[in-house]
């Protein structure tokens, strides 16, 4: 019985092997069809993840900044602060180390401001929130309190640019989203045609096989595997060309240039690659059994 | 063994069989004969529930073929050898691997289908032939490979529809000779031709379908 | 008109066929005839350069079929009428369109063509199954419908092979007829067959090409 | 003579019309997979223009900026930077408006700034270059050449940002035309797939026409139509989608959004849909000859 079993899954395995052969062509077709759509999600899911990952960034950059009052006292702002939640860390600058940073700022013109009082500079606290404590809701409540307490002249923190950024960062999700089961049903759908190019081929030999007898798992079966030699195939390509792409990438130091722009090039994360892995398994299967179905409807006489 | 009753069968409400009723035993070997488009390929066909009866009933062994459900049929079909009358070969396979066919589908793998395979094809004079691809063959060859293919399964019943059609006299008596060696050893045989140099040949029961 | 010279045949070493030689005239009705596998379909497939033979010449009226451009080989096959042993029809065209597409290709169009096919079906008894596909014809009805193409380009010469092979007697006699008033009106006729009947029927020379 | 022709003519669109209906699924297969390449192709066209759109806002601002020693004479430095070639316009700016273009900068803290004295402040002269006329070489000469005049104090412009746009923008000339190529070959290989699947049928039908006598031509033309009709119906279908999508995401204000990172998204001109258009028709043109070539190989006789 069990000796029986393995004599039939050998028998599959020479079939699909068989079949591969005989059709070359249309297998390589087929390849290098699926190879480019798994192309298309891997490259989409890299540029998603890095999209992601620099508006991350903008996320860390907020920032609030409370001016104080001249003669304010620092320590009792400072305090009240600190009871407020979300907060990364709080820095003081006083009069002279606001001059610093007005140095730094206007870099170019620097020598002017050496005449300057450092006294006409406000003294001022910078907070860095943390970065998942980051809501539109909180940051502008948190505005409120603070720019009614004692001692504070102006609160200023990037209200415009906060509401933009929650606002992107949800589109970026769901459009990704979005894209990513459009790619999915497209990838499918790719298989399904790759595959059907290579069954159609076959219609015939179904039609002969079951006249003489065949059980629909005994012709699927070598299907299936086909199917999924080139499903896996076809995704190990592309994501070899992907990464060596990426690696081309990171040798021209193209990298090095968007890094200037505070853009920083991740590849895909082992799972990442795994989920598309699964995807590309998944529409394999699905490709070959949507594109075989028909073959084996059966009314019943 | 098999049974028709009152088969009637129609295309688009053309009715190409009316009424037929006939009974095979087991071991029996008969003729079902009749003009071109009388039906013999339909009755054949209706036998490996390929075609279905508009009315009436097919009685298979103890099937009752209404009755079968699609998964079973491959088992039907199993334990009837049917020689297409377009042969029905795999061009992507060579002779021998056609010829095999027949046993791998049953499950039967290994040692056994060389030595079968190789007793048939001899049988049918192709042993020399056994690499070739289908296309490469003549019209009689190819049909001596379908004959192979169905005899191979050792099946229950031999359905042949005008297994003889590209065949010289010569070659005729031998796969008729063949067929009968079959039937000695118990098949059950049903021949559809309108061959009467065949008919003559085989000596047996002959259906006439136009006079059903 | 058509003329085998010393011609020999062979796939992959084989020799299929020696040394044939004959001449057909213009007008002339003739069988090929010899066993299973003897060359029959191999020797009328040369005449439309379908094969090539491996050593000597073939003369189609004044053409040397060795000298043919590829491009003229339309032309050449459009003088001549072919039943295939597999019939070769379209199964996506109606019986109509099959018959009608051996006047298209050669640029006929328009009324015409009904006229002709209409007529030509008729002949063959398959008017009423002009609207159906081939798939859904018995063997003998399809084997009508190749005739019917090959005769519809009133062509110079008509190679048929085994033209018969699926019909029953009557149905044989009316396409001998037919053929013959093709003959008649001055269609060279080839006919491979293995069928001593129709031999006998049709009452012509015979060359034997396993005797050549 | 001519009514033959037309005749043909006619027979050539009915075959090829009747060819779609009898092959409907494979037709759309092929049309699905054609309207993927094409949009695929016409998405990456409007990311690279968009992109290099984006760029060129880096070039506009290409500016130097002039730093004059305190008392010298301005109109002296101006006549003589006006005879430099490649320059757009030159703007001085005095004491005064030095302060107004520092309060400008720093604008949150714009108050502290009021005591200051003018005369702490520089003048000095801002240049704008014509866009086509910069390359490294133009600036640092330049640079080199103001910056030993007599009067100028500092010589000011962004020489590391500009080396790397000058190289990106090289590098994204270059490696557009490298995915065009790619995505060029590509829809070639697609169209050439995906007729592969429609003709793979006819097979058998191109072997019986051609014995029956018909001519190469009268097998292929109905073959060309087909597979143009299918090019041409997928590319209106995917540049009609890319639209779509365009219009959707105007209308949900992402393009606003951009703009506050002073990226305008445009949509690809008429010129550039036409190019597609002519690649779609070539590639259909080559996909369906290349699909059906080895069925009209004939060896001499
Ligand atoms: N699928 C179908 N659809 C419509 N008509 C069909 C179909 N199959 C067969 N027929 C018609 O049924 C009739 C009988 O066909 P069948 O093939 O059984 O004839 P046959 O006796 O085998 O003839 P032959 O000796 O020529 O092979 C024919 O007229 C044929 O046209
Ligand atoms: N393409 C090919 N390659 C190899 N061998 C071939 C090829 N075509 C035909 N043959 C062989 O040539 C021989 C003659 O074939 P052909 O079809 O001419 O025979 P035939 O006389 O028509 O026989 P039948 O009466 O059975 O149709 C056969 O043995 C066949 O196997
Ligand atoms: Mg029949
Ligand atoms: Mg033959």
């Amino acid at each position: 019985m069990i000796s029986q079993r393995v004599n039939y899954i050998i028998n599959y395995f020479k079939v699909a092997l068989l079949n591969i052969k005989s059709n070359i062509t249309g297998n390589l077709f087929a390849f290098a069809i699926m190879s480019f759509s798994y192309f298309i999600m891997l490259f989409f899911l890299l540029c998603y993840v890095n999209i992601y990952n620099y508006m991350r960034l903008f996320q860390k950059n907020n920032i609030m900044i409370v001016f104080l009052k001249n003669g304010a006292k620092k320590d009792n702002v400072i305090n009240y602060i600190k009871t407020i939640k979300g907060i990364k860390n709080i820095h003081y600058y006083s009069h002279k180390s606001s001059l610093k940073f007005l140095e730094g700022k206007v870099n170019h013109i620097r020598s002017i401001l050496k005449g300057v009082n450092p006294d006409f500079l406000p003294s001022f606290i910078k907070i860095r929130f943390k970065k998942d404590a980051i809501s539109k809701i909180f940051l502008s409540n948190i505005y409120l309190r603070i720019k009614t307490f004692k001692g504070v002249s102006i609160v200023y923190y990037n209200k415009l640019l906060e509401d933009k950024i929650v606002q992107f960062m949800f589109f970026t999700k769901v459009i990704g989203l979005i894209i990513f089961i459009f790619l999915f049903i497209l990838s499918i759908f790719i298989s399904y045609s790759a595959i059907k190019l290579v069954i159609l081929r076959k219609q015939t030999e179904i039609e002969i096989l079951k006249l003489i007898g065949a059980t629909n798992s005994y012709i699927r079966i070598p299907m299936f595997i086909e199917g999924e030699i080139g499903t896996i195939l076809s995704f190990f390509l592309s994501v070899l060309l992907l990464f060596l792409i990426f690696k081309t990438f990171i040798y021209y130091h193209f990298s090095d240039f968007l890094a200037y722009f505070h853009i920083n090039i991740i590849f895909l994360s082992g799972w990442q690659i795994f989920l598309i892995f699964i995807i590309a398994l998944v529409s394999g299967f699905l490709g070959t059994y949507l594109s075989s179905k028909k073959f084996f409807y059966e009314p019943a006489i | 063994m098999i049974e028709f009753n009152h088969v009637y069968k129609s295309y688009d409400k053309n009715y190409i069989l009316r009424d037929l009723n006939f009974n095979v035993n087991k071991g029996e070997f008969i003729f079902i004969t009749g003009p071109s488009g009388a039906g013999k390929t339909t009755t054949l066909k209706m036998l490996i529930a390929l075609e279905k009866p508009t009315h009436g009933t097919i009685k298979f062994i103890d099937t009752e073929l209404q009755n079968l459900k699609p998964k079973d049929i491959p088992f039907l079909r199993r334990k009837i050898g049917f020689v297409f009358q377009d042969f029905k070969l795999l061009s992507n396979r060579t002779v021998f691997q056609n010829v095999a066919l027949g046993l791998e589908v049953s499950g039967i793998f290994g040692d056994v289908i060389v030595k079968n395979v190789t007793e048939i094809l001899k049988a049918v004079e192709l042993f020399v032939k056994k690499d070739e691809y289908p296309l490469s063959l003549s019209g009689g060859e190819q049909q001596r490979v379908a004959i192979a293919r169905a005899l191979i399964q050792n099946p229950q019943v031999l359905l042949a529809d005008e297994p003889t059609g590209n065949l010289d006299e010569d070659t005729s008596r031998i796969i008729i000779d063949l067929i009968k060696s079959f039937n000695n050893k118990g098949t059950t045989v049903i021949l559809a031709t309108h061959d009467k140099n065949l008919i003559r040949m085989g000596r047996a029961r002959t259906i006439d379908i136009t006079k059903s």
